[in-house]
């Protein structure tokens, strides 16, 4: 199979890696998917794959269309009612980790899921929160994929729908309650983790191919650097083979 | 007792009147497709449409004009992308406006919960370091009296109608369900009257051979209709499997108004109940969507005499 | 994955040290008096004992001096009388003093829940004109934010070890249980350990063939104890019936300090495990306990693929 | 069969006559469990059974020994978490009636099933509350079911388990939370019911062969008599009937 891979699949792989020594996960669909089962076949045998929709230790027959899709209950260990799932697992503080996605972020993390616009009034609008709030303030770790652009990563949300580290910038008092804000973002370019101090992100790891100043071009505010610069490396041919011959066969997410 | 058992469309013109609040609820699963689009047909107005996922189900509602109001935590088509006609009426206000009551989904748990308890409120770790408190007056802070603790509140939410689907049912309402079980037992408890739709209506001695899967009792149930690939096409976990490609369909439709108006007049205006849509689809349907047989075993309650 | 399952003598070493907090579970049934005993024969000492209703299992665990206080809210033998063994620790401090922290059924409830849930408090409708909140400073009252109205909240429960009887589990922990499931769910999700008791051990594939059924993930419990009739004379749904003869003697017996004892020495001091128990037991026993078959019908959760 | 009937008898029929209308009552064992059950099969025999150990709809095979017999699950509509009985349908407002048993009770209807003596330091410790305070604050009607006696009608509680009237007397703000007090009083002798003005306790009928005299010989305070005091109509030898062949076979509540 060839070495080449897509930068999909270098998201995928940075995920599943990340998810190393984690015992439990909340998945997502599509890329985040495959990510977490991708961990399970790797660094995570033991992984137990949680649907917010109230599935405990899913074994999917095929890729799951949404996280409400039957085939996450055939064969599951555990299916319940929806408060189960967030008030005794989730807040419960059951959950090691958690992948979302986002619309726009800022510097301390912060992610935007609602509007693109005023509130009120706005120019585009987008799903809400779903869990994604939640699952911010109550998942021990939570990572954030998405794909790196100046109209995600932005200087200031439109809107403050999950709350990320900006609690060290501003209301200290609530951080307790507001979780421990993201640890790592996914991007198709590169690697970004939040700085100890202040929780300000900063650039961690570059892609293969990809230069510091190609990543700058694409965050809307003078992006800090980790002290040292990383690179991550590219997947493994045993990371692609999995993913191409048994997550993805009909290569959605290629 | 007297059987519960009745048409969706009596269900409907019985306990969904204009202006009501509605739940037609279930998590992508269990979503009751038939009765939306008997409110459709029935032409009910200023509705305020309750539920978690808007889902399809409520962007066709909306798209018909039948809605003043939406409380929600998530407007999405799952994993396939936008509700057109939601975004149409927030966005631009058409076919007309629509008031938007946001929560998270751990939010709209919660106030359904409160609901069902007579609870005042209910407390989650949520919310804190969000805007969404700013944009909803519902979503309070409160202080742990114990320890002293800023924790989020919301209120009790009561619809004034829920409308649950489920595989099966005693014709007095004892209504058993597998699978996804959502927010379907909270709802139903929350709400002023509860209408179980059901893919067979089976003998109470079958559901009292197994109590513990009976979701809601009959008690709280008013009406009972029995109305196979209900929810279609939405799921029934063992009976029917989601049907993507209407949902895929319905993305591109519903971008346009004049293609959207045309699917309500065909698959909603243009049949009389649920039977006629069945038969419109394509030829082969229903089988695609059959799953394989995966059989649970079955569990000894012991006879105590 | 490695296998969860070990012996009570290792669970009970392993999971229940001297002081810990401890709750053995089950309303009436699944009551683990299999656990209970092998705690007795142990030696431990300094328990804080939480069960919404004592029951035998602790009239014997405080009657053997292992306990130093009782988190409860009723304190009874169901059906048969009283426990004169906490009784006499209460009225009289024999054979020891017995800290009581007192709620009703509600509020053990609100405290589970809040416990697994991980909430600062549970609020809910009772306790106000009783004398309860008085006694109990962890009984408080709260002002709604809503409407201003005043309602009583408890803190979380969080005990150290659960144990906690059900029909089956695999050996990684995950266990179904049917009948009164009471609050084990909850409790589980609210301890710190979590042991499993069951009458059988199965394979995954029987479990995940009903996952509704599956009352504990595994993913929370840290022990498995296969230990058939270990809930006797408790009952279990579909397996045996609460043996009522041993109920009934155990309200003479317990009068009286010294024939309570000689039952210890036969019944738990006596025999090194359960089997042992379980052989002293008349002959017919088991036999006059088991019910008639009652089962349930399968149910279908499709293949999908 | 002989027209003779018992004083429990007397007290089951009094409390299975209190029962037509409701739709559902949360039964106890005992002559409660029988009292529910005689109902069903002639007041109102659409009455649902539930019991706090959660079950609804039961269909008891055998005379429960106790509220968690396992006769009570097997053939029963629903069966659940106790959770999901004590919120959702008792707080909920979902049980039109319920019976308690007490220890002691005052002319408010308050009962004590907690303590004889100091709470500190009891002469009789009572089994406590168990659901009996959440009951009375939740169910929409309470009705108390007790031998008549001096022991148990006290004119002052050694403790207050469950509240009465007692808020008319005296905190009138939290009567809302604490429920509607007791409606009526079934005891061997005569029924009670309770003032609309003050909620006071007040004899409203006597049993056949009861004076006024004998029943406040056992009653620890001046009892007031409501306006008019009729006479309880003796068990019907239909309802004797059922307790006796049907119900108790055994004769254990004889």
């Amino acid at each position: 199979m060839s070495s080449e891979y897509s930068a999909n699949e270098m998201m995928i792989v940075s995920a599943a890696r990340a998810l190393a020594e984690a015992r439990s996960v909340l998945v997502g669909v599509g890329l985040p998917n495959i990510a977490c089962n991708l961990a399970r076949r790797t660094v995570a045998p033991d992984l137990v794959l949680i649907y917010e929709s109230g599935v405990i230790g899913a074994r999917p027959a095929r890729l799951p269309l949404s996280i409400g899709d039957p085939t996450i209950v055939s064969g599951a260990a555990w299916t319940g009612p929806m408060p189960d799932l967030f008030l005794y697992i989730l807040q419960g503080g059951r959950i090691d980790a958690a992948l979302l996605g986002t619309a726009q972020i800022d510097r301390w993390g912060n992610l935007n899921s609602t509007v693109i616009g005023p509130y009120e009034a706005p120019k585009v609008r987008l799903p809400g929160s779903g869990g994604a709030c939640d699952i911010a303030i109550n998942a021990r770790r939570t990572l954030i994929i998405t794909r790196l652009s100046s109209r995600t990563f932005v200087s200031s949300l439109d809107f403050h729908t999950t709350p990320g580290h900006t609690d060290f910038a501003t209301d200290v008092h609530s951080r307790a309650v507001a979780g421990s804000g993201p640890e790592l973002v996914i991007t198709d370019r590169a690697l970004f983790r939040f700085a100890e101090d202040e929780g300000e992100m900063e650039l961690a790891s570059l892609h293969p191919g990809v230069t510091k100043e190609q990543v700058e071009d694409h965050v809307g505010w003078p992006l800090k650097a980790a002290p040292e610069i990383s690179s991550t490396p590219p997947p493994t041919p045993a990371e692609l083979k999995i993913i191409r011959e048994e997550l993805d066969p009909e290569g959605l997410y290629r | 007792m007297v059987s519960k058992v009745t048409s969706m469309r009596e269900a409907v013109e019985r306990y969904v009147s204009d202006g009501c609040s509605l739940a037609v609820e279930g998590f992508t699963a269990f979503i009751c497709f038939a009765a939306a689009h008997e409110i459709i047909r029935q032409g009910r107005r200023d509705l305020t449409l309750i539920r978690m996922t808007p889902d399809l189900v409520y962007d066709q509602m909306v798209a018909a004009g039948t809605a003043r109001k939406l409380i929600f935590s998530y407007l999405g088509n799952p994993g396939i992308g936008s509700l057109h006609a939601i975004r149409r009426a927030v966005e631009q206000g058409l076919p007309g406006p629509l008031e938007l009551e946001e929560y998270t989904h751990f939010g709209m748990i919660g106030r359904y919960i409160a609901g069902a308890s007579r609870l005042p409120f209910f407390p989650l770790r949520s919310f804190s370091g969000s805007d969404l408190p700013r944009v909803n007056p519902n979503i309070r802070m409160l202080t742990d009296p114990f320890l002293g603790e800023q924790i989020a509140v919301v209120p009790p939410l009561n619809p004034d109608v829920a409308i649950l689907h489920a595989q099966r049912a005693d014709e007095q309402g004892n209504t058993q369900a597998w699978g996804l079980l959502g927010v379907q037992k909270e709802v139903a408890f929350a709400s002023r009257h509860v209408i179980v739709v059901v893919e067979e209506i089976v003998e109470p001695a079958l559901i009292r051979r197994d109590p513990n899967r009976t979701l809601i009792p009959d008690m709280i149930v008013d009406a009972v209709v029995h109305e196979p690939f209900g929810a279609h096409p939405s799921y029934v976990q063992g009976y029917y499997d989601r049907d993507n490609q209407q949902d895929q369909a319905w993305d591109g439709l519903s971008r346009e108004p004049q293609a959207l108006q045309d699917w309500l007049e065909r698959w909603v205006y243009g049949v009389q109940d649920r039977q006629a849509y069945l038969k419109l689809l394509p030829p082969g349907t229903l089988e695609r969507l059959k799953p394989l047989p995966v059989r649970s075993e079955a569990v000894d309650y012991g006879g105590y005499r």
